[in-house]
């Protein structure tokens, strides 16, 4: 589904990411875990052209995003064929980016509206559905300041989905919630891939990189370090800089 | 009181000149103001450089100055003479100045709001535009409610200078009948009227911003 | 030497030992009033009031004021004494005590130099400018009969205004006092033509308070005085190149 | 140029009778501004419902009937007039006026500043007090600076009203020369004058602006 | 060093705190746990009055902060002399509440200075001493702006510090800090629970009360369920609602 071939993205002096690549099969589920400013988040963002990459290549799904031609030029995808590879990447963001405006409802309608131009009647019973999946169908009428920072993150999930994705990238989203917040959240994930939705989660909960990714990917200095099966990653990790992280986060 | 009843053809038609050019200034500075305000952070340096030089002479001269202008400069180029009827010089010297006050109200509103915001869109698949409407002004007329409302209670009194053009508006009529009865009394007329506009543009801009509030 | 008398405890006299009498005028009224380019005041009246006072044996200050609001300046004892080209008018006898008239003037009317317009009568339907606060908006109103034919009657902040937009054409015609009339137009003698006919006759005096009494009394001798020993005439000649004193 | 050169003296002091008006206007409506605040968000209702009618009064009349009040209607006081030379009555009805605005603009800096920091504050000491002086208001003076521009550049232009007490303004000696001549080029000088007058002013806040954010 | 005696405590309807008992022997180390809304930080708050109780009675060190009279009216310290308590506890927010217009160093000697009536030059020693010890020494003249949450907090910490105080109040001082700065903070409150100072924590790092608290609360509904010893308490927790929670924390 997802193809990152040597992907390069530097910010002025600062070189972010050092050459990634990615595979992501259908239907997997793939965790990023790694220290702050290791450039997880921008990897992420570079996936779906929140950033724009320097160099390599990105494939969505078949769609090219991004390719670097022999003679060293990065071709980017123009903006309309962006919109269209966007809309089939659901993203969920640390801060959650709820429209204050709208209701809960309206959040999860407003896109399937405007930019699928699907009619409001036809999208309902379907966004009645994945409320109550993530468990927030009562506080349809609501706006997102009157309910919790869990609700707001299961509410973004949601909204992500009525675009009928088929992938979807979470950014930290358990992060900015606390400790009993998360785990409604993290509920709601491992549902999403208990029904094989196609995932890769940058995440510090290892509980859930352990327990729901196929695979770990360890990322430090703009570099992937390891990419393992998670339940081998954990056991042993090869790589010393991984396992002084994972020493120090437990 | 009886200053009132005698001057009270006069005195409703300096109301309506107020009104009036109050009214017109604000329907149209808006969406001028707005635009002024998307081109001064779109991304073409040209644009954005004119635009600013427009606010700083606008908001840098007295308004009376600008309607000078247009009302005796513009007459006299040499081959193209341009010749304004008063009214409309007000209206358009209101509307030029105001809409560059309002552009900066705008611009702050617009990049008060959050970047996240732009990214939560972008990853839906809206585009700037689908943006702009559905899920940026929505936010940024709430936000842009309590300076807007300073703006226009200061157009109430503003609208006073159009004096200079031989317009008879609420002010210059009261002056006119202190000038002929030589009795101050009419200046109340005229402070009560003012109070009153102010009174009311409070009172609506807090319904909306009561309206806007339930999302907070 | 000035005052034992009401001017004593005004506001405007100042301080008790050197009385002096204000004058108020509006520093934009030329050739009556205004600023030369020292920033001095100067004019024809400030000529007249200057030697008025010397033989009175008063010091006197000049005092710009907004014309629209002369009464209130003058009853809230800012200024002493109005001297700037006051037509004499029955209403302002209500708040003003005047001195006997000592210049006569006409509300003329002036007209574009290229515009057919040459008679009182072709102004019937047309536009007419006039300076707000002016005794011009008495004298034409007083002409019921030319002043209903017109389309619109149209007052401007200042006659300067009001005869720029004569110029440009959204004017027809500007009423305006003789004296002052005639300075414009001597500044663009190409631009504009003064009609024979004009809206009447009117009288300028000197403005005190009501209960001014006795400076009254004592400004009305020495104006006496000043025409009858040629000085006003004098002073005329300077400033107006003939005579202009009734 | 030549009315510029001929006519220098006057524009010399009309432009002193402006900057002065400007900036002991400033210097004093400042605090004053300041006190209102502070007053306006104490707990004391009488004060605050006090306040609430001074601003709503300054704001919600001309500054222009404001200075004929002070200059005609104190002296009618019977029994007790009060007479003020002209220049001490712009002083006060500009000070009184914009004390008004720039009181509305610190109250919004104050309310802006997180309860946290008067948290953090109270729970190492710190009195009311030394929480405003040493806390919030440093961060306040930062918060204020943009509206603060906006206000004194209004300033800048509100001074030519003194008109109407026939004090001798910029604007007001312009006028004088355009009416002498019989020549509105003159106008030009003042519009000069202005646009100086906002770019100095625009200048020395944003190098305020850049000073402060060494904290950002 | 701290007395609580029944404590109760409303915001209009909302009963918050339902009589809540409290005793904190000198160098003692209590951790406070429970649920969202269970009234923790109310509690807290209550101590130095940043929230006034409707009854019962506090003792800070001997000093009355408020008490109950027989005729049931509650009469609170006046201003003055609970400035004098509050110089006594050292509180750290969630939020850290820095002032972001000081910088490092002066955020540290601010309070001596202007509340303690210090000399610059007396405490600039001892702010060495605290900066080294919380390990921002050589951030000293940088803004609370240009560094990172832990050294924040970490800050935070030392400005409480600062003066000299004879207990410690934290209320969740981790928990807006994401996992890794996370062990920063809570490393510098170990070292100052080894250096004996009495500390009064609001968490929910089970790892840290289970480890540093000699005592564990646990309050829920505005009640406390359980307090005991932490070893105790983490083995074999005697409510239900206790065992629950602790259930969904791990
Ligand atoms: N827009 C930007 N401009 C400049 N530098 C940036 C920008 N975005 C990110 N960076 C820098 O790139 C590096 C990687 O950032 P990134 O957000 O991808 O890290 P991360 O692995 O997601 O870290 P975290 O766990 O803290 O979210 C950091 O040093 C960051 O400061
Ligand atoms: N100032 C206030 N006004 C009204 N209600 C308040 C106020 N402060 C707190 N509350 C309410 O009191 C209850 C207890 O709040 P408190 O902050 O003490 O809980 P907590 O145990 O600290 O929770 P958390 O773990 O979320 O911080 C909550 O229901 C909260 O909404
Ligand atoms: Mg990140
Ligand atoms: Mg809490």
């Amino acid at each position: 589904m997802i193809r990152a071939v040597d992907v390069r993205k530097s910010f002025g002096e600062l070189q972010v990411l050092k050459g990634v690549s990615l595979d992501l099969a259908e239907r997997e589920v793939v965790a990023i875990i790694g220290p702050s400013g290791s450039g997880k988040s921008t990897f992420l963002r570079c996936l779906n052209r929140l950033e724009k990459i320097d160099s390599g290549r990105i494939d969505i799904g078949g769609d090219n995003l991004a390719h670097t031609t022999p003679d060293g030029h990065c071709r980017h995808a123009p903006d309309s064929k962006v919109r269209r590879i966007r809309a089939r990447m659901g993203m969920v963001f640390q801060h959650f980016n709820l429209f204050p405006h709208m209701t809960v409802l309206e959040n999860v309608i407003a896109a399937p509206m405007t930019v699928a131009r699907r009619a409001r009647a036809d999208i309902l019973p379907e966004a009645e559905i994945l409320l109550n999946k993530v468990g927030i169908w009562d506080k349809c009428d609501a706006y997102p300041s009157q309910i919790s920072g869990g609700q707001k993150q299961r509410l973004a999930i949601a909204r992500a989905l009525a675009m009928r994705p088929e992938i979807m990238l979470f950014d930290e989203p358990t992060s900015s919630l606390d400790p009993e917040l998360t785990g409604e959240v993290l509920r709601t994930m491992r549902q999403l891939a208990e029904a094989r939705m196609t995932m890769l989660v940058v995440t510090h909960e290892m509980a859930f990189a352990r327990e729901v990714a196929n695979r770990v990917i360890f990322m430090d200095n703009g570099e992937i370090l390891e990419a393992r099966p998670s339940a081998e990653f954990f056991e042993n990790p090869i790589h010393k800089r991984a396992r002084a992280f994972l020493e120090n986060m437990l | 009181m009886d200053t009132l009843f005698n001057n009270i053809v006069p005195l409703l038609h300096g109301a309506r000149v107020t009104l009036e050019l109050f009214f017109i200034t604000v329907i149209l500075a808006m969406p001028l103001g707005l635009a002024l305000a998307l081109m001064r952070i779109s991304r073409f340096r040209l644009l954005t450089a004119g635009v600013n030089a427009y606010i700083w002479l606008m908001r840098g001269t007295p308004l009376m100055l600008q309607m000078f202008f247009i009302y005796f400069a513009l007459p006299n180029i040499p081959g193209f003479p341009i010749i304004l009827p008063d009214f409309l010089t007000a209206v358009i010297a209101f509307t030029l100045n105001y809409a560059a006050y309002l552009s900066e109200v705008f611009r702050a509103g617009i990049q008060s709001i959050d970047k996240g915001q732009y990214e939560g869109a972008k990853v839906l698949g809206y585009t700037y535009l689908q943006t702009m409407r559905h899920i940026v002004m929505p936010q940024v007329i709430k936000r842009v409610l309590p300076p807007l409302s300073n703006e226009t209670i200061t157009l109430v009194k503003d609208t006073s200078l159009i004096y200079v053009l031989a317009l008879s508006d609420l002010l210059k009529v009261v002056r006119g009948i202190v000038l002929r009865d030589f009795s101050p009394a009419p200046f109340v007329v005229a402070a009560v009227f003012y109070l009153l506009m102010t009174f009311l543009l409070t009172w609506v801009f807090q319904r909306m911003e009561k309206h806007y509030a339930v999302y907070d | 030497a000035c005052g034992k008398n009401d001017s004593a405890r005004t506001g405007a006299s100042g301080s008790a030992q050197n009385q002096k009498i204000v004058v108020g005028l509006d520093d934009s009224f030329p050739p009556m009033g205004f600023r030369d380019e020292q920033h001095n005041i100067v004019g024809f009246d400030i000529d007249m009031a200057r030697e008025a006072f010397k033989r009175m044996g008063c010091a006197v200050e000049f005092k710009p004021i907004d014309w629209n609001s002369k009464e209130a300046e003058l009853s809230s004892k800012r200024i002493d004494v109005i001297w700037n080209g006051l037509t004499i008018l029955e209403e302002r006898k209500e708040k003003i005590a005047f001195t006997d008239p000592y210049m006569e003037n006409h509300q003329v009317i002036v007209v574009s130099s290229k515009s057919p317009i040459r008679t009182k009568d072709a102004l019937a339907g047309k536009v007419i400018g006039i300076q707000e606060g002016s005794s011009a908006i008495d004298a034409v109103k007083r002409d019921t009969k030319a002043f209903e034919s017109f389309s619109e009657m149209k007052t401007y902040a200042d006659n300067v205004t009001a005869l720029m937009d004569l110029e440009i054409g959204r004017l027809d015609a500007v009423v305006v006092d003789e004296v002052v009339g005639r300075y414009y137009v001597a500044k663009k003698p190409e631009n504009y033509v003064i009609l024979w006919e004009h809206f009447g006759t009117e009288e300028y005096g000197i403005g005190v308070r009501k209960d001014d009494t006795d400076l009254l009394e004592r400004l009305q001798n020495v104006l006496n005085e000043m025409k009858r020993d040629g000085t006003a005439v004098h002073i005329s000649r300077a400033w107006f190149g003939g005579n202009v004193i009734k």
